[in-house]
């Protein structure tokens, strides 16, 4: 029988893969994949705890995570595609001039 | 294992292989088909040698495809080359089945559904999956690295995101009438008055966006041979391009059955049985395709995005406040 | 079936993931994060949240990923030059900072942190009223508020990518 | 018709607005228009809120419209609220009609001055000042209007603030102001203090029912330290050094607040508290000297000075003086009365003045003028009959008013008061002819080059000009001795202190009807004596004045030089107080403070030389950071749920 700990481990290992992705990863598109991820982790969760408990609650702060996480890319791209435009690189190393 | 669950196996896979033939062999017959008919309505013959009327004539050329060299670019992505047909043609198939084509009926004691499956989301079912078709098409375009491909592939889903949003919204108006995504419900609603009456404009909308989400003439573009060399094909040959090839009818066949279903009343309809009614209907959009292709000359790539983003979206969405706002006057 | 259905799919998920963290094109990168997202969709439909699984892979990988493949198309003109890495000393620490992290949250997960209060809605009654009608009701009741802002929020989104992406700004 | 008070207020403070606000972008016509209405309606309505307090039986002529609460802390409570009496009535009458006609004459004086916007929104916030200061009814607001002339007075003085003089006298005027602003506001706390309330009609009938004996030492340190923020704002000595300077204002305003409104304030903030001054003898008697000192010591400046509005102004000192010597003895309605009379001619000379500076193209040096009478007729009729109302010939309206004053210093004081008054008014008549012939009559001594350029000033400056003569002629009937209508009018004011309600004139039927009739005859020899021997001198024999300079050589040096106050002043105070700021600056501010701030940002800046390496600016270190921050946080939320 699969119980809530299951899922709850399962968004805990994707959500850590998620992170590790974003602290090795250097091309700034990828990063933001894993933090797509991160998010599918936390949704997956939210989904679980739904089911488990029966509760509405999880699926609708899914349904509000994916509008955000909708709104975070296109604006999320836009600025990569900005930075692109003006860098001519993606690499998040090459974006360093903020520090002393 | 139980019985039922058993019963439950073997009427699926009946189901699901009957329908999947009945596809194919679509697929081949719309070939021919279109050539026919667009040939005699160009007042020229078509292909006339292989068979009776060249009725043989898609045999000849699946034969002959088979045979093809295979080839794969030298620079390809080859993973990714060889998946994209399979990630094309795939979801196109997938969508059928929520799609009911004939009425419920009972052999040896057992209810069938003539559905492969009808599921409470279904509509959403068929935008989902056919929307991972996407991704075999830009695959496709980018693999081959040929920057024709890519510009076919990027223009095609380009175009495919833009009118899949419009279909969805179009389909709405029908949804909030019937009250269930099923598309059980929803043909089950229209048992005494077709949804076309009733959603003319949805219709409308509906069946411009479904030419262009299938990208048919006149909304081609993707494939455009005079500036494209044909999109995100150029570099296949052989059994993979017959895939695309086969996807793209089995699009056309999956958007007509929803055309079918949501606007023509399903298998709903007098004498005939259900099945055949269902077929009829679609026969007729199926020609509603080809007649387009021979009538329309195709557009220019910004004017489709224009047309799809600033007339057919707030079209579709000053449909869904006219249906809402009937709604709500009629107190339904 | 139902467990099977379970391991396979947390499986596939699970090394998508870390394909996607380890595999250096980016469109690979971005497919393997499709194929983890459709995953978790099926997962959503064990958990009978089928309009949710819709909307994960219409949303997701309809239209989030296809932008993502987008904007790698347009931007990774040459994907296998070798990208300077400032920082190599931190792949090491991370990913033992990843396990770690993994584990403190398997020992929260352990100590029953997270508990929460048992809802109204057991599959039965969603079963009854029917799972995207119930989602819709609440949508438009209890959570008309958040839904509303929402809409304001992909409103900004849309204007702010238009003004970012735009040749002059 | 009495409660629309506010809206007297109003209209000069959204006039004010409209020019200070877009008058940049509004053309002349409609700046002037703007600014004029503005005072035009608050005219319009003062007469209105005039004629409901007429309308009122006398004993109840006291009418209050409180607005909104201001201030509440504890027991203090200051309200925004206006009070209409006769005296405040009569006030804003001056003060919005004499304004009123100056606005006019400024559309005329200012026209092709390029702040023209900035000027009327400052008259109209000037005029909205002066009203809030002599409508509120209570000493905070009060102060807040006193405050708001005061900074009018300096933006004004300094209109051409290019020019240094200008803006040095403003700077002068606004700190010898807050001199006397320190004491008027240290007197509002005392009172306070003393009373509990600053409203005026509690602290006067506290004040009135015999809970403070006379010569009670709180009171007298009360009034004492309001005469010292009178005597700022009023110039008197020892603060009046600011007002001669203050004439490098634009002369419009100098006539409007330099001599017929804003410098009366302290008059009229006396005659308001005059339930407090009865109450200390001691002030009244400093009140009383200070007047008449001033009186005297301005007039003899006045003598010898030679630009047409620094005479003017030291006329107005002393003329002042005058006010307060009424006040000090008790006058309160002879003062009121010159204040009134006073305006009219005061204004009416400066106006002239301004129209004869207009005419000669901004000569202010009266030796440069003379022979003016032809030119610029009706400059020259309205003037002289400011010069014979100011020198007290009758029946014009100065006659009146200064014959009362000295009737009631003679009558309530004692001789010396009278003599000095009496010489000050002879030294009055004299040099105000002195200006009249020296710039209408005799030879002409213009400069040829601007002779050819002599103009009569336009209508809008001529009209405010005859209006304001016909006042001068006739204002002075409303005081007349015997019928008094002033005295009756103002007695709801004045008239409340029990132990000395004998009316100067009243008293002086005491001494017979003779008194009266004597002073005016012996008041009317003074002037005419004064008028004669400048005619003797600056028209007769032109020679004499320079002789008699020659001869008396010293006093002359010390009458030219203003008595060398402003060289003692600046001994005594200016310097010193230099002295010790640039010590200050030095010291305290440059080494100490300066010090410690840069201290401050040193040590940041060390310390964060040391942790700025932790700022790489790579955006994964950072994220990192968050990470281990997480797995911490993670972990005290597990262990402290155990």
């Amino acid at each position: 029988m699969i119980t809530l700990t299951h899922y709850l481990v399962l968004s805990a290992i994707l959500f850590s893969i998620g992170v590790v992705g974003v602290l090795i990863r250097r091309n700034a598109i990828v990063i933001f994949m894993c933090i797509e991820l991160m998010l599918n982790a936390v949704n997956l969760s939210f989904v679980a705890f739904a089911h488990y408990l029966h509760s509405m609650e999880g699926q609708m702060f899914v349904f509000f995570s994916m509008t955000v996480a909708a709104a975070e890319a296109t604006v999320g791209l836009a600025i990569i595609i900005a930075i692109f435009r003006n860098k001519e690189t993606v690499n998040v190393d090459d974006m360093n001039i903020m520090k002393w | 294992m139980d019985k039922e669950l058993f019963v439950f196996l073997i009427i699926a896979s009946v189901k699901i292989f009957i329908v999947f033939n009945v596809v194919q062999v679509m697929v081949i017959a719309m070939i021919w088909f279109e050539r026919k008919i667009m040939a005699h309505m160009q007042v020229r013959l078509g292909p006339m040698r292989v068979g009776f009327h060249g009725l043989l004539q898609p045999i000849a050329d699946g034969i002959k495809l088979l045979f093809k060299e295979d080839i794969i670019p030298a620079k390809a992505e080859k993973i990714l080359f060889v998946l994209a047909p399979v990630m094309t043609l795939v979801p196109a198939l997938c969508t059928f089945a929520v799609i009911p084509f004939g009425e419920a009926i009972n052999i040896f004691g057992y209810h069938i559904d003539m559905v492969i499956t009808d599921i409470n989301v279904g509509i959403l079912y068929i935008l989902a999956v056919s929307s991972m078709g996407i991704y075999g098409i830009v695959m496709a375009g980018w693999s081959s690295n040929n920057k024709y491909s890519l510009l076919g592939g990027i223009r095609s889903s380009a175009q495919m995101i833009s009118y899949e949003l419009t279909i969805g919204l179009s389909l709405i108006g029908v949804i909030m009438m019937t009250g269930s995504l099923s598309m059980v419900d929803i043909v089950n609603a229209q048992s005494k008055m077709w949804n076309l009456v009733l959603q003319p404009l949805g219709f409308i909308i509906y069946a411009i966006s479904a030419i262009a989400e299938v990208n048919r003439c006149p909304f081609d573009i993707p494939e455009a041979e005079t500036e494209l060399v044909a999109g995100y094909h150029t570099e296949y040959s052989s059994m993979k391009f017959s895939m695309f090839f086969m996807a793209e009818y089995a699009n056309m066949i999956t958007v007509s059955a929803i055309a079918v279903t949501f606007f023509f009343g399903g298998w709903h309809g007098p004498y005939l049985p259900g099945v055949v009614w269902f077929m009829l209907k679609l026969s007729f959009c199926l020609f509603g395709f080809i007649w387009l292709r021979s009538t329309f000359p195709r557009l220019r790539y910004d004017q489709l995005m224009h047309f799809g983003w600033k007339i057919l979206l707030p079209l579709s969405l000053f449909n869904i406040l006219i249906t809402g706002l009937i709604m709500v006057v009629r107190g339904l | 079936m139902e467990p099977y259905l379970f391991y396979v799919m947390a499986a596939t998920s699970v090394v998508a993931a870390l394909y996607l963290i380890f595999e250096k094109n980016p469109v690979f990168c971005a497919l393997y994060l499709v194929f983890s997202f459709i995953n978790i969709a099926v997962l959503y439909v064990l958990l009978e949240a089928q309009f949710i699984a819709a909307v994960q892979v219409i949303v997701y990988t309809g239209a989030i990923m296809v932008l993502f493949l987008f904007v790698i198309m347009l931007l990774m003109v040459d994907v296998k030059k070798k990208q300077k890495d400032d920082l190599p000393f931190q792949r090491i620490p991370a990913m033992v900072m990843g396990f770690v992290l993994l584990v403190v949250m398997g020992l929260a997960i352990k100590s029953k942190l997270f508990q929460g209060r048992e809802g109204e809605y057991t599959s039965a009654k969603v079963e009854s009223i029917g799972h995207t009608q119930l989602i819709g009701k609440l949508l438009f009741t209890d959570y008309l508020l958040p839904f509303e802002m929402t809409s304001i929020l992909l409103f900004v989104a849309v204007i702010g990518a238009i003004i970012l992406a735009k040749r002059k700004v | 018709m009495l409660n629309l008070v506010a809206l007297i207020l109003l209209f000069p403070l959204i006039g004010s607005a409209m020019n200070g606000l877009f008058g940049r972008r509004l053309r002349k016509e409609s700046i002037g228009y703007i600014a004029c209405g503005a005072i035009g309606l608050s005219f319009f309505i003062s007469v209105l809120v005039f004629i409901g307090l007429l309308l009122l039986p006398p004993e109840e002529r006291i009418f209050e419209k409180h607005l909104f609460s201001w201030i509440q802390s504890g027991s203090f409570n200051a309200a925004v609220g206006f009070q209409v009496d006769p005296l405040s009535s009569l006030m804003i009458l001056i003060v919005t009609g004499v304004g009123f006609l100056i606005h006019i004459y400024s559309m005329g004086y200012m026209h092709d001055d390029k702040g023209y916007h900035r000027y009327f929104s400052y008259l109209n916030l000037f005029t909205f000042s002066m009203l809030l200061l002599v409508l509120s009814n209570n000493f905070l607001l009060m102060f807040v209007g006193w405050e708001a002339v005061g900074l009018c007075s300096y933006l004004l003085i300094g209109f051409w603030f290019e020019k240094k003089s200008a803006s040095d006298a403003a700077k002068k005027a606004f700190v010898v102001n807050r001199v006397g602003d320190f004491g008027f506001a240290l007197g509002i706390m005392l009172i306070f203090l003393t009373f509990h309330s600053i409203d005026f009609t509690e602290v006067f009938n506290a004040a009135s029912h015999g809970e403070f004996a006379i010569g009670n030492i709180t009171i007298t340190l009360i009034t004492l330290l309001l005469f010292m923020g009178a005597a700022g704002k009023s110039a008197q000595i020892p603060l009046y050094t600011w007002l001669p300077d203050a004439m490098e204002g634009p002369t419009p305003v100098s006539a409007l607040i330099h001599a017929a409104t804003m410098v009366t304030a302290g008059v009229y903030m006396i005659a308001r508290c005059n339930v407090l001054y009865m109450l200390s003898p001691f002030t009244m008697t400093v009140v009383a000297s200070i007047g008449a000192t001033t009186a005297l010591f301005a007039a003899s400046i006045g003598l010898m000075q030679n630009d047409i509005k620094r005479v003017l102004a030291y006329s107005t000192i002393s003329q002042l003086g005058y006010m307060f010597l009424a006040c000090g003895v008790g006058a309160f309605t002879a003062g009121i009365f010159h204040l009134m009379t006073h305006a009219f001619f005061k204004a009416l000379l400066f106006l002239g003045s301004g129209s004869v500076i207009h005419a000669l193209s901004g000569e202010q040096d009266m030796r440069k003028m003379g022979g003016l009478k032809n030119h610029i007729p009706i400059t020259y009729k309205t003037f002289l009959i400011g010069t014979v109302a100011i020198a007290g010939i009758p029946p014009f309206a100065g006659f009146f008013s200064k014959d009362e004053i000295l009737l009631e210093a003679f009558v309530r004081g004692n001789v010396i008061y009278w003599s000095i008054g009496a010489f000050a008014a002879f030294l009055t008549a004299f040099y105000m002819f002195r200006l009249l012939f020296m710039t209408f009559h005799g030879e002409s001594r213009v400069d040829p080059h601007v002779k050819e350029h002599l103009h009569e000033s336009p209508r809008n400056m001529t009209i405010p000009l005859i209006i304001l003569a016909g006042l001068s002629i006739i204002g002075g009937f409303w005081g007349l001795p015997g019928a008094s209508a002033l005295n009756h009018f103002l007695s709801p004011v004045f008239g409340g202190h029990g132990h000395n309600e004998m009316h100067g004139v009243e008293a002086g039927a005491h001494h017979g009807i003779g008194l009266p009739s004597l002073m005016m005859v012996v008041s009317t020899l003074i002037a005419i004596g004064g008028i004669w021997l400048a005619y003797q001198m600056y028209v007769k024999k032109q020679e004499l004045p320079k002789k008699l300079a020659e001869r008396f050589a010293l006093p002359y040096r010390i009458l030219y030089n203003k008595y060398y106050v402003d060289e003692i002043y600046d001994a005594i105070f200016v310097n010193p107080v230099k002295k010790i700021s640039v010590q200050l600056w030095k010291k305290v501010d440059a080494m100490m403070i300066d010090g410690s701030v840069n201290g401050v940002a040193r040590f940041v800046t060390g310390t964060s030389n040391i942790f700025r390496f932790l700022q790489t600016g790579y955006v994964r270190n950072y994220a990192f950071y968050i990470v281990v921050g997480c797995i911490f946080i993670l972990i005290l939320t597990t262990w402290l749920n155990k």
